[in-house]
């Protein structure tokens, strides 16, 4: 090999080690220095279900996956080109779906006797004895050369070893042309009040960018600047894109943000983000379960905030008598659910789609209310602006769905200004002159949407509560005719939501594509990628993202039905599919994935083109 | 908030303009007519109170009165006045709920309440039983109790909710009854001046399904044997000024006034002191006095100041807000 | 009009009064007779959501309704024939529905000006000067007549009157020819104790049948025995019909019964019947909440017990989380929900069918298992009897659903001998030889049913979570692909419990019919009758109704398909409706009512007729 | 049931085939291997064991334990217990939760479980933070805690554990903690020997996300000035003799051993008096020896025993089953 220069569109590196070898700090490293790099990107991380799992064991391998490249990324990527393994365990864990002609580095110290035993490597296994022959390897003992380097710093071994990341990720910066200078501020921010610490790591960072420079016969990459489209970018992951849309929509509505949770996985960093903001009067409270969180998000929406709870899984099960609560109160609430892998505990670090049919039916009585799904990391933002909006402004519960993986995952974000955000009109109840006639919560206007009183409003004193109440004086009724009134009265203000929407865009193709394939959820990137490389092909495949689920647009149906053919995929037992073939009467197929992971788009590609071939 | 001009109200203006509908006889119309007479004298805005109820005969009383009000969920109330009172520290809200509201399925969000200390009056109507879904025994029903469910007598050993709310932590605990207005309004009086969860059990009768549960402490001929009123910074005398209770050793005991024991020797109360509340809480028994009134207080933070607090706090430490360079973050870049 | 009898096929009579009128005690007694007469009948109480609604009121106004006759009886009956009113709100509140030529049987004593004014009439409104002439009214002074009969007995007035609806129970009796032996056999068990109530009792009710006798110009109806199938028939509610199932499914399956119940309305009464059968080994425990409830009964059903738990409305909402902890478990419970008005607190003494997709879907992850429902009053016994069974030998929740309208209602039930149920055998798992290879908890058998392993078996050690499990071996494994195929056996095993069914049966029809009306629940009375009306006028209406609901037969699709219209009544906004469109893509049309009361068959009639004109 | 002949077992014959996992230097780890080393001491046939927890990384517990067991829900396994307690009163049955399932979410249950007296052991391991979900503070945090979710320091008022048990009148209390194998196994072994509930604080060290939280109370230098072992019968003495308690009025002393203080006046551990019990749990502050071993001990009946006596009442008033009659009920008529 010659020290030459390739340029790639795009690159997948996935990076692995044991929890305590700092993987993600390595990660999110070469992200954002690559973020700064022009590139566009997408990440993902891996973490194991303990918190700290027996050390060197493949349950125990904490993972971090970049897809970076200069032309568009819509996901973290399917097999990686290359996998960085700091032991026997994550290389055992993650060899096998390498790309074919992909590239390995290791550091050899992570494969001695005692690692590759704990890797479940037999006596007799020598895996780099028997490396794959379609693979490139740099075998690196970094722990040795990183030890050598920090040798006359006043530090124990074990401190020595814990920058041993660094001087992987200053390697990987040589081979992909990023500058080490951002990764340097970062450690300066973060060790400036222990120089010795600080100091190690520089020199870790610097020494394995040096090791790159010293070798020989090495293929360096080189990664253009992405075409985005102009303007200002950030790097952001789900949770914390959400938080920020939840605070957006607080300064654009004017209400305080009220945000209640209880610690839960995945969706626990939504609280750890907002109470670091409580500079914009935005109160967090950690409530002693989920149906506290809900219900005193309920009282602060009484009292006039714009009330948030997230939660997951079995959270989720115990926010549902809230949800009716709130519904029937017919006060703004965003619900949002980081939904993991289920039924029950399931798989908590797991992803999964499969609480979508929760979000629609899983109530008692009638009690439809506004779904809405994020696609993306940064799409999280808008989204969460969106439910929000439609919350403050329609005066329902709204449940927003995210998942694992894009709480977790990153991507390039064109943020916007304060401007370009909508300002958001609750229907406040103006104040009332002391005359003595009783007030009238549930007068509604035009869109069926009544006021919003709240307590300190003088002469606008009133009642509410769960038991079905009376149009417009909103007393307690029991008669049979109210009842159904009412009952209709709130489905029609919840499919009223609709009239808000964007005419339905296709993501790509157009209706006289043959077969559609219908998405919703983080699935957005892969079903792209898969989309893109069939139509590049010449096949007729369309692509449909949905973000509001319910109420579904009105122009739905007829571009449903224009297809021939619709393909569902989704990261569960099919849910999505079984609204579009009930409400539009498509025989639409499902392709299904239920293994707490995301799909590749080979896996739909192959599907869609299998449809195209049965027609 | 809208600033009222000084009103003076009268306890009709309290009252709303829909139906009462308990059974006939029932204590909670008492409670009702001296919570609309107490709030007249406390001076509060009308707009600023807030009745927060859970589910049960007991939690219909925000609909009875001419305030803010919410039916909630059953016994989400607590979790629900602790929203509200973060989101507007300057209202009265008034919790309502039952012995099963508040202690069955609501236990833990009122033990979580009163921990925290939220400035909120809880007032629970304590009926020994459960009064809506048609007469079960309750968590403070007697065990061995014979209702609905319990044809052969209930097997569960009741709570103490005065100990209850204590080992919670509670910052202001007391009890009072149906029976008694002036003493019901002092209570309720004392509960809202107080800063801090204030918890008042109410004991009362439930005419239909479980009529007399507190016959002694209410019946004239009975309750002087059988109740003990609670005077800070005066002796534990009842039966009339008859007996008196001591405290000998760690041991409450009582003791025949007319046999020659003198006032000095009693138990003074000092609603401050936790170890005498907690003994109060414990006369439970049946050939004991039942302590009425104030049985504890202690001044601690309120939950809703820290939280007011910190978030003035977050804006020395962090700043004001300034929404463009949140969304921007720390490392971003251009693309033009 | 002269003294004569008339035989009519059927009434209907609605007893009404205020909740202290004793108007439950005289429908029952009134039910009980006419059952022992050998008529076919339907009741259902409707009582005041308050528990006692302020007196003389329209809201506090109690009622009773049955439907008795020599045909079949389906339904309580639609609009009575027959209308008890004790006073002017009873009468106000019901005189509307009465049928042209219905008679009126009132105490004028409770038309009094306070009355009037309590019922709602204006000063000037005086009901019975403007009666309506197409009925025939009976208005006796009651209260008088019956002051009068007790006029010797040692009580006060307030305890005279007491027994008001005994003398017009007597009064009754009289015009329907019914025996008084039955109800004086009942007053004496009831106040044996207490002679001069009894003997006032007693008089009242004789006192109201000589009243009958000495008025003149009186029509007595007869209603001949109905023909019904031979065998021994007793009457029952839903609520006790459901508490008979699972104590029989307890005996014929040898495990004891293990109830976990927080009152609610319509439920509690299963609390309270089960309570009184603790010499069944029956235990009940009155838990501090519904998850409380739930989750004992998880215990339970580990312990070895057939555990049961039962809710209604928000109570549902708070089992879900638990539902889904069973479902992974997978071990055997029923989960009764006896449907209310919703959502939130709703309407909880009204009826309504609006939980059914909250049953099928509403919880966290991939989580089906069984849903059935109870199709009348007696019919809970049968279906709490089936449920068992299926949780028993499928080691699954199943959830079933019932009513406030088929728990209060009741209905003659030819009950089964014992030995006429079969067992139930569930797949309990052998002692273990004391080895030392670890028991397998999660092998299957061809049914993907695992055994039952039961605390205190020696040898069979194991643990069970909520967490995703290892095929097999049940040991917790975020592997993805098991969770792929743990999630694929839960949903095939309980869509093999769908082998057991009998074949599927039209209640009414073939297949050559044009129309078919599919319903589940308590509306087979009603869309029985409508049936049968339109099918006597000849047209090509047939019947189905779904007991089982998930998993749906296997023979449904091909059924459905082959009729070219489907009308699917439903008492919510449409919920079985979409299962059905949904699976199997068929276009069919709803009909919704949502006012916390039962169809009446004329609905049903007019919408299957306007259907059928359409076409 | 099954008779097992009697077995005597190792400790490892209670260690499942599931690897541990959690963080090395755990303070669970240390739990578990002495629950391991008492169960073959108490003599219960292994198959009649079972573990019960519900959701966190101490409740990750029944996975090794070679008995029968369930990791349930978050907050539930009081309930389950219950449950599965009442089906089979034959069982030993072991809770095992954390501050926060057994506090936070699940307060309720536990309370409720206590008042009731269903003969189980409740072990609470306290390491007064959230675990499993990565480091938020807990209902047993010390207000003003630094964590992920109160970067601007917690605003919410710890519960003492103990006291929220003696208010839950439970009949068992007692206090152990992780780094002191021999007390731990007595304190385990005196709840399996207790009839009822038997609840144990077992003080546990997160060291990963709340690191040497009971330090004071462990560390070798420390402990002696910190922590007063409980003795029945015993005078309370501390600080290696040099310290003791007192009761002054109501109120504990510290007293200084040294200063010729004699041990005839100190408080002498008596776990059947309440009121000492309630002392001894509100001793909880910083300057303040943190009680151990039993604090409390009552004899009640238990539920599943008053459950169990139920039946066997049924079956005397009511008569043997009779499925036949039943379903016939008392009204029934032929149709032929
Ligand atoms: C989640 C839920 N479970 C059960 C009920 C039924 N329910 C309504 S009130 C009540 C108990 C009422 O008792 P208590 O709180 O003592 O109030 P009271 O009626 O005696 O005033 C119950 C069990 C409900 N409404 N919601
Ligand atoms: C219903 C529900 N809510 C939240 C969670 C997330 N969760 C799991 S464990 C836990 C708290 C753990 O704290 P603790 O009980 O103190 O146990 P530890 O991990 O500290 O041993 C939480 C909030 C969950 N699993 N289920
Ligand atoms: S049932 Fe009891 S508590 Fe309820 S309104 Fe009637 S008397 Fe009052
Ligand atoms: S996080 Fe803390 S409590 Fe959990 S296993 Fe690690 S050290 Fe133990
Ligand atoms: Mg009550
Ligand atoms: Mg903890």
């Amino acid at each position: 090999m010659s020290d030459q220069i390739q340029t790639l569109p795009k690159v997948t590196i996935h990076f692995a080690g044991d929890s305590g070898d700092g993987i993600q700090l390595a990660g999110s490293q070469f992200t954002n220095t690559t973020a700064l790099a022009g590139n566009d990107l997408s990440t993902f991380p891996d973490f194991p279900a303990e918190i700290r799992a027996p050390m060197g064991t493949v349950a125990g391998v904490s993972g971090f996956q970049i897809n970076f490249g200069s032309e568009a990324i819509e996901t973290p990527g399917g097999r990686p080109d290359v996998l960085v393994a700091m032991n026997a365990a994550a290389y055992r864990k993650n060899i096998g779906s390498l790309k074919s002609g992909g590239v390995v580095v290791l550091d050899t110290a992570g494969f001695d006797k005692r690692n590759l035993k704990l890797a479940g490597y037999g006596p007799e296994e020598s895996p780099l004895a028997q490396k794959p022959d379609h693979l490139q390897f740099y075998e690196i003992d970094v722990t040795k050369l990183n030890r050598e380097a920090l040798s006359d710093l006043d530090l124990g071994r074990k401190e020595r070893d814990r920058s041993r990341n660094l001087f992987v990720l200053g390697f990987l910066y040589f081979l992909y042309h990023r500058p080490l200078q951002p990764t340097l501020d970062f450690l300066r921010d973060k060790f400036e009040s222990q120089p010795v610490v600080w100091e190690a790591n520089k020199r870790s960072l610097r020494a394995g960018h040096h090791y790159g420079d010293t070798i020989e016969a090495l293929t360096r990459y080189r990664i253009e600047k992405a075409e985005l489209p102009p303007g200002e970018y950030r790097n952001v992951t789900g949770n914390v894109a959400l938080s920020l849309g939840l605070l957006a929509a607080s300064v654009r509505s004017g209400r305080s943000l009220f945000y209640a949770g209880y610690p839960i996985t995945p969706a626990s960093d939504i609280l750890h983000e907002l109470s670091r903001h409580k500079n914009y009067g935005a109160q967090t409270f950690q409530a002693e379960d989920e149906i506290a969180a809900i219900t005193a998000a309920i009282g602060a929406s009484f009292g006039g905030q714009l009330a948030v709870t997230a939660t997951s899984g079995p959270g989720m099960a115990l926010k549902t008598e809230g949800l009716g609560l709130a519904l029937m109160l017919e006060l703004p609430l965003v619900v949002v659910n980081v939904q993991r892998g289920g039924p029950s505990t399931g798989l908590p670090t797991k992803t999964e789609q499969s609480d979508l049919q929760q979000a629609l039916y899983g109530r008692n009585g009638e009690s439809p209310l506004p779904v809405l799904a994020a696609s993306s990391p940064a799409d999280c933002f808008q989204t969460a602006f969106e439910a929000a909006r439609i919350a403050l402004e329609h005066m329902t519960p709204v449940i927003l769905l995210s998942d694992g993986y894009l709480a977790n995952g990153s991507e390039p974000w064109r943020f916007p200004s304060t401007e370009q955000l909508n300002p958001i009109q609750p229907p406040l109840a103006a104040n009332a002159p002391h005359d003595k006639t009783p007030y009238r919560p549930y007068q509604r206007d035009e869109r069926l949407v009544r006021e919003w009183a709240l307590p300190g409003q003088a002469g606008l004193e009133h009642r509410v509560g769960g038991l079905e109440k009376e149009v417009e004086t909103g007393h307690v009724s029991y008669h049979p005719e109210n009842h159904e009134t009412m009952v209709r009265l709130r489905a029609q203000k919840v499919q009223k939501v609709a009239h808000d929407y964007p005419a339905t865009q296709l993501v790509q193709g157009s209706k006289d594509d043959k077969l559609l394939i219908v998405g919703w959820g983080h699935t957005l990137g892969a079903i792209k990628v898969a989309v893109r490389r069939m139509r590049e092909k010449g096949h007729p495949v369309a692509q449909l993202h949905l973000k509001h689920i319910w109420p579904p647009a009105q122009d739905l149906p007829a571009l449903l039905q224009s297809f021939p053919q619709i393909l569902v995929p989704e990261l569960n037992d099919g849910q999505l599919i079984h609204l579009l073939r009930d409400r539009f009467l498509v025989a639409a197929q499902g392709l299904n994935k239920i293994q707490g992971r995301p799909f590749l788009a080979d896996e739909i590609e192959d599907e869609a083109l299998k449809m195209l071939s049965n027609d | 908030m809208t600033e009222t001009p000084p009103t003076t109200y009268k306890a009709k203006d309290f009252s709303s303009d829909q139906e009462v509908k308990w059974c006939p006889g029932c204590g909670d119309y008492s409670i009702l007519s001296q919570m609309q007479k107490v709030l007249p004298e406390l001076g509060i805005a009308r707009e600023n109170i807030v009745f927060v109820s859970g589910i049960g005969c007991s939690s219909r009383f925000p609909y009875y009165m001419n305030t803010y009000g919410m039916h909630s969920i059953h016994g989400r109330a607590p979790a629900v006045a602790t929203g509200l009172k973060m989101a507007n520290p300057d209202l009265s809200i008034w919790v309502i709920t039952g012995d099963g509201d508040g202690l069955s399925i609501g236990g833990n969000h009122l033990a979580h309440l009163l921990r925290r200390n939220v400035d909120v009056n809880v007032l629970l109507f304590n009926n020994e039983i459960y009064g809506l879904t048609k007469g079960q025994y309750s968590p403070t029903s007697e065990q061995g109790k014979y209702t609905k469910s319990s044809p052969l007598g209930s097997l569960d050993h009741p709570f103490n909710p005065l100990s209850f709310a204590l080992g919670s932590d509670a910052s202001f605990v007391a009890r009072t009854l149906d029976r008694d207005p002036t003493h019901l309004r002092e209570v309720l009086q004392a509960a809202e001046q107080h800063r801090g969860t204030s918890f008042v059990e109410v004991y009362q009768n439930c005419n239909v399904f479980n009529d007399g549960a507190f016959q002694i402490f209410t019946d004239k001929k009975q309750k002087a044997a059988h109740t003990l009123s609670l005077l800070p910074g005066e002796p534990l005398v009842f039966d009339e000024g008859r007996k008196g209770l001591k405290i000998n050793g760690l041991k409450p005991e009582i003791v025949d006034l007319a046999e020659g024991n003198s006032l000095n020797d009693l138990w003074i109360h000092d609603p401050e002191d936790p170890t005498k509340a907690y003994l109060l809480s414990r006369l439970f028994g049946e050939d004991e006095p039942r302590a009425l009134g104030l049985i504890y207080q202690e001044e601690r933070f309120t939950y809703e100041q820290a939280a007011q607090n910190q978030l003035e706090k977050a804006r020395e430490v962090i700043g004001p807000p300034d929404l463009d360079s949140l969304l921007r973050g720390k490392h971003s870049w251009t693309v033009s």
